[in-house]
């Protein structure tokens, strides 16, 4: 396990990727949100993001599962919509996992955490054309990889965005039933799910990162 | 982009200074957020009554602050939910120790954020009610939907709470009367254009000449179903007709209507519309105590109506007649 | 046409009907005309105070009836001057005896059908008095117009001469008041988009994505010039200096000021506007006593704003501030 | 002279013509108030000469002065705008000078107090770019084929609606200083005058029906 300092700025990395990607996915979320929602998701996403970006001077001195938690609530400070609780809170309580620092094992807790935590406050199970049809099945295999076929975290964690990816592209031919694009009723069949697919980038640029 | 704006990330900002610059003496801005307050907020003596939600729906919220309505209202990006923090300074900057009503618009992202405000707030020692309204029957209230959607009901919500705890009623006396209006209002809208958010800079969706959107929400999401172009009346017909059923009105029932504006479509054409609205009521025999008809929850630029009708019993009445002195809505 | 319209010739019409479905109470209108007066109309003691013109500028002109403003108020064609036979009746039934003051629009439809309205209600021995508003720094006031146009100043008007009546004064008075707002007031306006008119069907003008028309009047008329789109800043910047300019307006003097929207521009945008508007006469020392923002007076669905700026002294203060309970406006 | 039936026959055929032609170009008159007025002009001249159409009835058995007049004040009120006072109002002061019936010589005094009352009325000299410029050189051109010229009065007529055509061009390229358009100032420039247009169709339809 790498020490503190180098988690430390493998994290700082991770949120530069990811406020990158995010904003250069900027209009393509919020396309995405308009057809079948309220044209806000690539926005919200990189108002929080920036605003996590800005932050990573502070991040000196603090403990992983500190910068985590900071991370967490800055989105929910920052993001607003339903993508603020969902990532912000989520991230929040799913940061006590990595007390100690990040090793295969806190961070399978972790993403657990994480998961639980936006299932339990959207109430959205699988196939409801959210986020959470790309993080559970990331979820579930990223665990499998590390905890049973013992494959090294970058590798698992390489499954896991495969899994991601299956994810966003089973939201496309799925009804809503859960979120605005639930409002839609039958019309939402065909579209690919924004949050599912900003669940994926984020995924992307942590294995980018973690890959360097 | 046709719109008078700056830079678009600064719309909501550059709106709310707007506002305190046309009402100095009636509202405040609590210091590093999006959230405006009576200038005399906590009042003494009342429950406090709050609203917020995204910004795009003036002069939904903070054209309802004022006496007999709202003490304080958070005003998000646009179309998007505030955030739980500001929520919180909201509740806590218009709590004078009797409580405070956060009225809430049922989308998940409202709920969510005005949840986890209300638990802070409580940690604070702030007592929290909320009431979520649900007045869109365009969407189905069932398992395949988070339920249906806050849309120009919220007004009668607003107006009925806030002359309640105008009145001096307890934490739960005004939650009461707020859930009466819920269960006994609805809505349907219809547009003929999208909106344009400034951030975005087109339209939300694409519409032919010929066509409109039936049973769409207040944030420029697509509706329902998408049908050919119609006469004012025809519209008139379907929104009115899909609400008295939802709401089962019969013969001899009182109700107060709206026929609420969704921002690009001129006052002419609203009340060509309440005449419908009218005509059709009184050939059912329903009685129509007030008829509101103007902008009251709109969606930034776009083209369309809404028709909410809303069951009026004594308390109601007397609760939606009281005096009430705001920007927007003065009794 | 993206309109919530029946057949269009029916357009002002049932815009009436729809009115008075609303407003069955305050509202009466005279038989087999387009005419709306106050249900109690003509009011003992009090000079009548009538306004009228074409339609499409609403909440103007009936918007406006009852206690403190009009009496009554004539609906033309849309943008069509009602005809003399119509004024005349409004007038008719608008006068208690103490006489009838016309509020009218410095346009020459308006001006030739009022006169002739005047002097036939003069022949029934009806006192007649006329205010010409004509508020539009935009046109010169030359040789080579017919004068400066009538636009959203005439709000001030209506509201000042409504308040002088209300107060028992005589028709002298009322219409000495009149002119005093006329001479204190300026208005400049900007079309984002042409409006469409619903007997044509499409937009009265073209314009470019990236264009706007300055120096509009409220008829759908083109401006005075043709420009590139600019920001909320610079419009509000240069309607507000061109309004300050033409009134001669200095450090220390007081005023009200309107940011009206024309029709189909969103409140949010009207309040960033109006920010700009104040931080411009904040700079140059000049005090808004009071600012006014939304639709008092449109072009149908047209985007766009206008800035009207209006020296005030006491007396004005005191009219403008006094009680007023119509459909559009309550003080 | 024809007697009182015939020219009432002929009034009654006036009006229809003109009712239909002025149906037909509604749009056309429209159009031409849209580029430099408000768009209404068509629709205000068919209201009122459809109002006129429909009181053809109760010509029966008035006389013909009488018949005029009520033409315009049908005009006035139904019309509105600058149109209805500025054709109706003259057409019912001119209708005096009918008194006995239509002759080549009340023909010319009704045109000339026509004439004089519209400018009364709109103050517009000529050169103003409105109806004023098609109505003084058909009128002056009537009045001298008539009083000068000894000519029948269908020729003097049809001169007159030449007259009125160059008027009618002669707008085009006037700065409007009278009328909505007059707001526009150089841009009114290179437009034609709407209410010359639907002067010029009238006197057409007049010398049409007068020619059968
Ligand atoms: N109840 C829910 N549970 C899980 N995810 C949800 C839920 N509601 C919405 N989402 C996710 O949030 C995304 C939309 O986020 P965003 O557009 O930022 O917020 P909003 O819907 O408030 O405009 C959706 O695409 C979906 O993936
Ligand atoms: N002062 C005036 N004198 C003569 N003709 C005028 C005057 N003002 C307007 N007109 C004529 O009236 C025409 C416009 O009529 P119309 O469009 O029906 O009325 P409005 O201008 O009130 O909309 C103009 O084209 C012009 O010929
Ligand atoms: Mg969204
Ligand atoms: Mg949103
Ligand atoms: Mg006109
Ligand atoms: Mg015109």
């Amino acid at each position: 396990m790498a020490d503190e300092s180098v988690q430390r700025e493998a994290l700082v990395a991770a949120v530069e990727n990811v406020a990158a990607r995010i904003e250069s996915e900027k209009s393509h979320l919020t396309d995405l949100d308009s057809a079948i929602g309220d044209a806000d998701h690539g926005n919200n996403m990189h108002r929080g993001f920036q605003a996590v970006a800005e932050k990573t001077d502070e991040f000196e001195g603090m403990d992983v599962d500190e910068i985590v938690k900071t991370i967490g609530t800055t989105i929910i400070g920052n993001v607003g919509g339903a993508a603020g609780p969902l990532y912000g809170g989520s991230i929040m309580t799913a940061s006590q996992e990595l007390e100690g620092g990040i090793t295969a094992e806190t961070s399978v807790a972790f993403a657990e955490a994480y998961l639980e935590k936006v299932k339990d406050r959207g109430d959205a199970p699988v196939g409801a054309k959210t986020m959470v049809d790309a993080l559970t099945p990331a979820v579930h295999t990223y665990k499998k990889s590390v905890e049973h076929d013992d494959l090294p975290p970058l590798t698992a964690l390489a499954k896991a965005v495969d899994a991601a990816e299956r994810g966003v592209n089973f939201t496309v031919p799925l009804r809503a039933s859960k979120g605005r694009a639930s409002f839609l009723g039958w019309r939402s069949v065909g579209h690919q799910d924004p949050g599912a697919t900003s669940t994926l980038f984020i995924l992307e640029e942590i294995l980018d990162t973690a890959g360097e | 982009m046709k719109k008078l704006v700056n830079d678009p990330s600064d719309y909501v900002d550059e709106m709310l200074d707007g506002m305190l610059a046309a009402y100095p003496d009636r509202l405040r801005r609590l210091d590093g957020t999006k959230v405006l307050v009576r200038s005399d907020a906590p009042v003494d003596g009342k429950v406090g009554v709050v609203s917020g939600g995204g910004s795009g729906h003036e002069p939904t919220h903070a054209g309802y602050i004022g006496d007999g309505m709202l003490d304080g209202a958070a005003a998000g990006e646009v179309f998007t939910s505030p955030t739980a923090n500001e929520l919180n300074e909201m509740v806590q900057a218009c709590d004078a120790g009797e409580g405070v009503l956060c009225v809430v618009k049922n989308y998940e992202g409202d709920v969510m954020n005005f949840d986890t405000a209300g638990e802070m707030a409580e940690m604070e020692d702030v007592e929290v009610a909320q009431v979520v309204v649900d007045d869109d029957v365009a969407v189905e209230d069932s398992l395949y939907t988070s339920g249906r959607r806050g849309v120009c009901g919220t007004i009668l919500v607003h107006k009925a709470v806030g002359a309640k705890a105008a009145a001096g009623a307890s934490l739960e006396e005004v939650q009461a009367v707020g859930e009466k209006v819920v269960e006994n209002v609805g809505t349907m809208g219809v547009a003929l254009t999208s909106c344009v958010t400034p951030e975005k800079g087109e339209p939300t969706f694409d519409l032919g000449e010929e066509e409109l959107e039936l049973g769409i929400g207040i944030h420029g999401e697509p509706g329902t179903e998408r049908a050919e172009m119609m006469s004012a009346d025809e519209v008139a017909e379907h929104l009115t007709e899909k609400v008295l059923e939802d709401l089962d009105i019969e013969s001899g029932e009182e109700v107060v209507t709206i026929v609420n504006g969704m921002g690009g479509t001129p006052q002419s054409e609203l009340f060509i519309v309440n005449r419908k609205v009218q005509e059709i009521l009184d050939g059912k025999g329903v009685e129509t105590w007030d008829a509101w008809v103007g902008d009251y929850m709109t969606s930034l630029d776009m083209m369309g109506c809404s028709v909410t009708v809303c069951r009026v019993d004594d308390e109601l009445k007397d609760l939606l007649n009281a005096d009430a002195d705001t920007p927007a809505l003065k009794r």
